[in-house]
């Protein structure tokens, strides 16, 4: 595991020191109720520092309650959210993710008018700073084009540098969403189903990302893909209506009939 | 007789009853606009010109075909409404699935040009229109005296409201205009012909506002410009009840009748301004309107 | 899988199964907005059966449902019910020729209640079930009658979202992931409920990711992936399959 | 599904380019106004210089930060009444007195900011109107405010002591000026880094935030600046006509600045001024027409919603392939 | 592209009036008035007949002029009334505005026509500040004014035995006034004010007002307000008993076109003050039979007579002048001679721009009293000229103060 206060590459990066526990993210009881309807009930999840951590279930399980919870842009009915020692449980999402802890979402979220470069440089610039500058010109963002162009290189979209997000293909999105959500350097990401909808070699590509970013960082990601999820995965936690229904690596779980039972359907192999 | 805030409490009464009348107008313009910002999702600006239709239709018929009020509040609504399909199928459809903007400005253009005609028939001094014989005179309540037209328009909206709140949450074709409020696609794949019925709704939003122009007729003056007057005002009511709630509009037109009623007693020259106020509280408090879903 | 294999498993088992078929998909292409989803899927089921397309999220399944009810906004190829072509129809005049969707998420809307939820897709040709008959394969629906349709639990609404595509008289049900987030007893009720639906001689189209569930109801199975479909096969060549099974749905 | 991928081609380049395309469009939009007051009234000319600074200033709003206020008369109208205040009453020099309206427009913008963006969509747009209609009231009631009178005879004085503004064409320059200097400030702001985060709000907020940008402090920012620039337009405008009056700050205002930039071209650098200088000749030489002005703005206004939705500007930069 | 067509548009109207015959001495007369809203039916396209009958009856040949006409729009917007009279005496070359009405706007092109040193002739607004503390030598207020109104109507009511009074007032500057003059007059006659309450512009209910009004128990009931206002608080009026309980309407503010709209049923009894009566005498009937050739079925409110009557007048001060050039002088030339017309008779201009001529006190007929169509009014008194405006004693006009 690593503990190194990495330094982001890039002009104008800032140190972060962190703290060296080992648990990184943690719940406690938490709950959301819409209306009647518990979407996520008292899960108690504990994430450590350095692992690459997925959240598995069928659809409608809770990943995706879970997920806007754990990023604030829901609030819980009830629970605590401790992130790097310190309870979020209070806070916007705009400040969650400035601590460091930031998500991608289900549906490709880019910003579909600017270029993939300036999408990318969005995020690097809020890391920067200059962000209320608007008596300067953008031509300063430049800057940030040297270290935007190396993200897009490791997610392969150096060649559509120039064109609208919202023209790229779908697999593409999700891939420019993660150099967007890289670009941040955060000290956790939350992926929602990082591969889904993505040709196979994409889906490599990406699952060779994940892993590289995970040298010094935490990652908690929703995923269907039970390949990348073996390959990629130090811990499984597996959720069922709204419950943590096992948790361990991949051996354990697989093996857990109840979470063959819930996720494989009832299955007869 | 006691006093509230310095103010006859028998004068007060008389207010809150004038209150409940005008609300009753400001109830059926903005159940109309909220029955068609429900169903559409477009917000009518034509409203107050189609209002307005209204009222200059009854004057024509009386006018030119010497047909009665009673014939007008039947066949004036039908009318009217009619020209709306025809407005909706023209126009509407084509940004129905676009930005609210771009509906709110076309209706408002085509307000303008309905307006603008009507001034170039008719001036803008506007035209006489009495009440139908039957609901001459009044009746001496004590407090004040109640004309009988104005008591028939309070019950008679009242009735109307009931009416439509019921056909749109009590009936099975209000069912499907709910349903094909939420997911208009699968409706339309259950075999309904959500289209059509997109029509129909307008022109019933758009009959509701020439029935409001009719039952208007005999109390305000007949003028091109009164739609253009109270389109705002209706316009924040539906805010204020919450963009596409039926109940909403009803409870909070005839609400904002009474509080405006009040306010013109308290502070006259405010009485305009105060459905503003009481709009950005609204909304400043509950960001979909009183009875709006919570997004 | 090559061309020739799949043409040569169409002959074989058209000769093993004589009956017409109902619906007929042919190079089927389909659009949202400037997006291209669908790029020429053919196949056809038959009357009486249930044919279950396969495939990863975002392979085409949904769109393809979707397509044949005339539910995108742009699309091409032939859509072919009972020999009547139905790809230039509007979505309710494809609902009146005699198919009903049951849509992913259910489709439960939450302004009506059980009752209204029930009774909403109108009776547009005979042989549709009436309420006795859906209250015998849904019991819970006569007790929830006048609740609200998204007060439901997961498994009710799935059951309500079925039960009132029976009553319009289509014989091609198009249900779209019926398993999808429901617990396994439900999933096995829901099994049985398409079984006795299939018995009553609907014939179904199923979307499913769950091949474990599709598996112990479907006669044939299509696999879609890149919005077209790119292997078939039938109920008892499954075993068989199994293997090239997992690395198309990546489970 | 292969999209038409463009060569790989640097940022930098990219950037020059589109900015020639801008740059030659702007140096045509100088010459013009340059030359124009020679050939056309130039009282017209600054009227509708005004409504174009008014106009950039609402699509700042509107068209980068996806905000529609239907409130914008209030700044329009309060800077024009301050400002008129400000030079007949206490007798300000003309840029001191614009200054103030200016200014004022901003910490009113401030204000009505700070409740307003809490609200998104057509509850944004009622609320900016709601507060305007309140603010009208007081206009209306003010003492100082003259009523529908409004403050008339509104000395234009001297710039800087030196440049008598009273003469038309001394005046034309002024507005022209200082309308070009608000119209490549709001540019630079469009094009600034705080442009870009302002842009990325307005595709997709949730994304923004997640990225931790604290989104409502950008809205307030845009507004605030929206609403100081639409300020020294209105401010402005009430040394041109040497009178402040409740038209400008009645929502009719707010209104017809939506149709100007609707009609020249939400989100378009050019598009603002183009709609403003059409609406204004409009209303300017149909006024002869009398009640057929209403029916042809109408019918101009459906059109555009059919036909020209992008706009003037819109279509026209869709046409060349350029951005303008 | 539509940016260029409307640039050609522009440059095409003004060269289009660069290029003139120069030989006849030039006139050109702009009627700015509100074609499209408020007053449309009051003013409107009835004054600009009204102007175009006065250019014929002048017959400007005769006098070796050429006289033209443009009309405008102002909106009832100051910013879009003073803007249009800019653009007018700048590059259109109009000697002369008439009609105007709404006060406000008056006020501003009053301002813009000192400037440029033009002719302004109101007939349309009403506010009596024009010949008073905002006097302009380049303005001559012809028709009626506020303090004439309050004049005329509040004191025969009062001695007619109207003796409380209750206001009803348009929430603006005119409306105050209006309010302000009356109140003066009523409380001089002996009369005394029980209440007012301000009503915001443009209300369509009127109901709790006069409620209100009712609950004062008043005897009159004063209308300061104008248009679409004065007809609804006339017409709920009727509705809720007003009259039949024993209160009166005086409206401050009435045309004939109003009464039109409002139907003698509802505005039957009410009492107000004109300058001009179509159904007067053989000559009003015989203009108004030539007016109503361009506006059938209508009948010409006492602004559009004023038009008339301002503008003969103008034309015979310039055909003795020989030249429109110079705006004072003009109006010093139209004070100079006595005005003399078949609508208002024989009458004069004071010092501070006033035109003086009698007012009359009508009150509106009741259905079976009306004859035939615009037959409307009974005349109840005729106010002298010498009485029926402000003195100039009471001015306070700079003119009248500086020519002491």
């Amino acid at each position: 595991m690593t503990f190194a206060s990495r330094v982001g590459g890039g002009a104008g990066s800032e140190c972060q020191i962190r703290s060296t526990s080992e648990t990184v993210l943690e719940t406690e009881d938490l709950t959301k109720d819409f209306a009647g309807f518990i979407a996520v009930r008292s899960v108690n999840l504990r994430v450590r520092r350095g692992a690459i951590h997925a959240v598995i279930g069928p659809n409608g399980a809770g990943k995706t309650t879970c997920f806007n919870l754990l990023s604030k842009f829901l609030n819980p009915t009830r629970g605590r959210i401790v992130f790097d020692g310190r309870d979020i449980t209070a806070l916007t999402p705009a400040e969650v993710a400035r601590l460091g802890l930031v998500r991608s979402f289900q549906i490709s979220a880019v910003f579909p008018h600017l270029t993939v470069l300036e999408n990318v440089r969005v995020a690097l610039q809020r890391r920067r700073g200059g962000s209320f500058d608007f008596w300067r010109s953008k031509r300063v963002l430049r800057a940030f084009d040297e270290r935007a162009n190396a993200l897009l290189a490791d997610v392969g979209l150096l060649p559509y540098a120039n064109i609208p997000a919202g023209q790229l293909p779908y697999g593409r999105k999700r891939a420019l969403e993660i150099a967007t959500t890289i670009a941040l350097d955060p000290q956790m990401l939350l992926l929602d189903e990082p591969t889904s909808g993505m040709a196979r070699e994409d889906i490599e590509r990406i699952s060779t990302l994940i892993k590289a970013l995970a040298v010094d960082r935490t990652v908690l990601m929703v995923e269907h893909n039970i390949s990348v999820i073996a390959n990629l995965c130090d811990r499984i936690t597996v959720l069922s209506r709204g419950e943590i229904l096992a948790e361990g690596d991949y051996q354990t779980v697989s093996a857990d009939p109840a979470v063959r039972e819930a996720y494989l359907g009832t299955g007869h192999d | 007789m006691f006093e509230i805030f310095g103010v006859p409490s028998q004068a007060l009464f008389g207010q809150l009853l004038i209150g409940l009348i005008n609300g009753s107008f400001y109830a059926l313009l903005s159940l109309g606009l909220a029955v068609i910002f429900g169903m559409l999702n477009v917000i009518n600006f034509t409203h107050g010109a189609q209002y307005m239709m209204g009222a200059f239709a009854a004057y024509l018929l009386l006018q030119y075909l010497g047909l009665n009020y009673w014939v007008a509040l039947v066949v004036v609504p039908l009318l009217v409404g009619a020209s709306g399909m025809l407005v909706e199928r023209l126009f509407l459809q084509y940004v129905r699935q676009l930005d609210h903007l771009y509906g709110l400005i076309l209706t408002f253009g085509l307000a303008l040009v309905i307006e603008g005609l009507f001034r170039n028939y008719f001036g803008s001094s506007g035209e006489p229109y009495q009440p139908p014989d039957l609901l001459q005179g009044g009746q001496n309540l004590g407090f004040m005296f109640l004309p009988n037209y104005r008591a028939w328009v309070i019950v008679f909206s009242l009735v109307v409201c009931f009416v439509t709140w019921f056909v749109i949450e009590r009936t099975r074709l209000g069912s499907y205009l709910r349903a094909a409020t939420e997911n208009p696609a699968l409706v339309r794949a259950f075999g309904i012909n959500v289209p059509r019925m997109v029509t129909l709704t307008y022109g019933f939003g758009v009959g509701l506002a020439a029935l409001a122009g009719v039952m208007a007729a005999p109390i305000y003056n007949v003028s091109p410009q009164m739609g253009s007057d109270v389109i705002i005002v209706v316009f924040a009511v539906v805010v204020i009840g919450g963009m596409g709630s039926i109940l909403g509009a009803i409870i909070t037109g005839f609400a904002l009748g009474i509080i405006e009623g009040l306010t013109k007693v308290f502070f006259p020259e405010a009485s305009s301004t105060v459905i503003f106020v009481i709009m950005a509280i609204v909304l400043l408090i509950r960001p979909t309107g009183l009875f709006g879903r919570t997004a | 899988m090559t061309e020739r294999t799949m043409a040569e498993r169409t002959m074989t088992e058209r000769t093993m199964v004589e009956m017409p078929a109902l619906l007929v998909v042919e190079a089927l292409q389909a659009w949202y907005g400037e997006s291209h989803i669908l790029h020429g899927v053919t196949f056809d089921v038959r009357a009486g059966e249930v044919v279950t397309l396969l495939g990863r999220n975002g392979a085409g399944k949904t769109t393809t449902l979707k397509s044949i009810m005339g539910m995108v906004e742009r699309r091409t190829g032939a859509v072919r019910l009972d020999g009547r072509e139905l790809i230039r129809l509007s979505s309710d005049a494809i609902a009146r020729a005699g198919i009903a969707i049951c849509p992913e998420e259910r489709g439960i809307f939450a302004s009506l209640n059980v009752q209204e939820n029930l009774l909403l897709p109108p009776q547009l040709r005979p042989g549709g079930l009436d309420l006795a008959q859906i209250f015998q394969l849904f019991p819970n629906l006569r007790e929830r009658f006048s609740s609200q349709g998204t007060k439901l639990s997961g498994g009710e609404q799935q059951m309500l979202a079925i039960a009132r595509i029976l009553r319009t008289g289509a014989r091609l049900l198009l249900l779209d992931e019926p398993t999808e987030g429901l617990a396994p007893v439900i999933i096995q009720q829901i099994g049985r409920t398409i079984g006795a639906l299939k018995a009553q001689g609907f014939t179904i189209l199923l979307v499913e990711q769950n091949f474990h569930f599709a598996a112990t109801i479907a006669d044939r199975y299509y696999v879609m992936e890149h919005g077209r479909i790119i292997d078939r096969f039938s109920n008892n060549e499954l075993e068989a399959n199994m293997s090239k099974l997992h690395e198309y749905l990546g489970v | 599904m292969a999209a038409s991928v463009a060569p790989p081609a640097p940022q930098a380049r990219v950037d020059r380019a589109h900015g020639a395309g801008t740059a030659i469009a702007f140096c045509i939009m100088v010459a013009l106004l340059a030359v124009a007051p020679f050939v056309v009234y130039p009282v017209f000319l600054m009227q509708a210089l005004c409504f174009a600074l008014f106009a950039c200033a609402f699509n700042l709003l509107v068209g980068y930060a996806g905000l529609l206020s239907f409130g914008h008369a209030l700044f329009f109208g309060w800077a024009s009444y301050l400002c008129a205040h400000a030079a007949k009453r206490w007798g300000f020099p003309p840029e001191a007195a614009v200054l103030f309206g200016t200014a004022s427009a901003g910490v009113l913008g401030a204000a009505a900011g700070f409740l307003a963006i809490r609200r998104q969509g057509i509850y944004f747009a009622m609320i900016t109107l709601a507060l305007a209609q309140m603010m009208y009231f007081v206009a209306l009631r003010a003492p100082f405010t003259g009523g529908e009178d409004g403050i008339q005879d509104v000395p234009r004085g001297r710039l800087f002591g030196l440049f008598d503004l009273s003469h038309e064409m001394t005046m034309y320059v002024f507005v022209l000026v200082m309308v070009i200097a608000g119209f490549l400030f709001i540019y630079r702001v469009i094009n600034s880094p705080f442009g870009e985060v302002l842009k990325a709000i307005r595709e997709n907020e949730p994304r923004a935030i997640s990225l931790g940008y604290r989104t409502e402090r950008y809205k307030l920012v845009a507004f605030v600046l929206s609403a100081t620039f639409a300020g020294l337009a209105g401010a402005l405008k009430a040394l041109v006509f040497q009178l402040a009056s409740l038209t400008d700050v009645y929502w009719t205002m707010s209104g017809e600045v939506v149709l100007m930039t609707l009609v020249g071209g939400l989100g378009t650098i050019f598009g603002p001024v183009v709609g403003a200088f059409l609406i204004v000749a409009m209303e300017t030489y149909l006024a002869q027409l009398g009640q057929w002005v209403l029916v042809i703005q109408g019918a101009i206004f459906v059109v555009c919603v059919l036909v020209f939705r992008r706009g003037i500007v819109g279509e026209l930069a869709r046409a060349l392939r350029v951005s303008l | 592209m539509r940016v260029a067509a409307s640039l050609a548009f522009a440059l095409a109207a003004i060269f289009a009036n660069a290029a003139q015959a120069q030989n006849p001495i030039p006139v050109k007369i702009g009627v700015l008035t509100d074609m499209s809203s408020l007053y449309a039916d009051d003013t409107g396209p009835g004054s600009v007949a009204a102007a175009k009958l006065a250019i014929q009856d002048f017959n400007p040949a005769a006098h070796g002029m050429k006289v033209d006409l443009v009309v405008a729009d102002h909106q009832n917007k100051p910013d879009v009334g003073a803007s249009i009279a800019r653009q007018w005496f700048d590059v259109d070359h109009v000697d002369m505005i008439v009609d105007v009405p709404n006060s406000a706007v008056a006020l501003a092109v009053s301002d813009v026509t000192r400037q440029k040193n033009k002719v302004f002739l109101v007939s349309g607004a009403a506010i009596s500040d024009l010949t008073g503390p905002k006097c302009s030598p380049n303005t001559i207020h012809w028709t009626y004014d506020t303090w004439m109104l309050a004049n005329g109507t509040g004191k025969s009511v009062v001695k007619t035995g109207g003796k409380t009074w209750f206001f009803i007032t348009a929430d603006y500057a005119f409306g105050h006034a209006l309010q302000r003059d009356t109140s003066a007059v009523v409380e001089a006659n002996g009369g005394k004010v029980l209440g007012s309450v301000n009503v915001p512009l443009n209300n369509q209910d009127f109901s709790s007002f006069l409620l209100q009004a009712q609950q004062s128990k008043a005897q009159i009931i004063g209308l300061a307000n104008a248009g679409g206002d004065t007809i609804n608080s006339i017409k709920q009026g009727a509705e809720f008993g007003i009259t039949a309980g024993g209160q009166h309407f005086a409206g401050l503010l009435v045309f004939l076109p109003d009464v039109e709209a409002l139907g003698l049923k509802a505005a039957q009894g009410l009492v107000l003050t004109e300058t001009f009566y179509w159904d007067m005498n053989d000559a009003t009937r015989a203009w108004t039979k030539r007016w109503q050739v361009s506006r059938p079925g209508k009948f010409p409110s006492m602004n559009q007579a004023g038009v008339y009557s301002a503008t003969l007048h103008y034309l015979k001060a310039v055909a003795a002048l020989k030249s429109a050039a110079d705006g004072k002088a003009v109006v010093a030339e139209m004070k100079k001679l006595p005005t003399n017309d078949p609508l208002f008779g024989k009458g004069m201009i004071r010092a501070d721009g006033r035109k003086i001529h009698p007012a009359y006190l009508f009150q509106v007929k009741s259905p079976a009293e009306s004859k035939y169509p615009g037959d409307d009014y009974i005349l109840k008194a005729t106010i002298p000229a010498d009485e029926a405006f402000r003195p100039m004693s009471q001015d306070n006009c700079p003119l009248v103060n500086a020519a002491k």
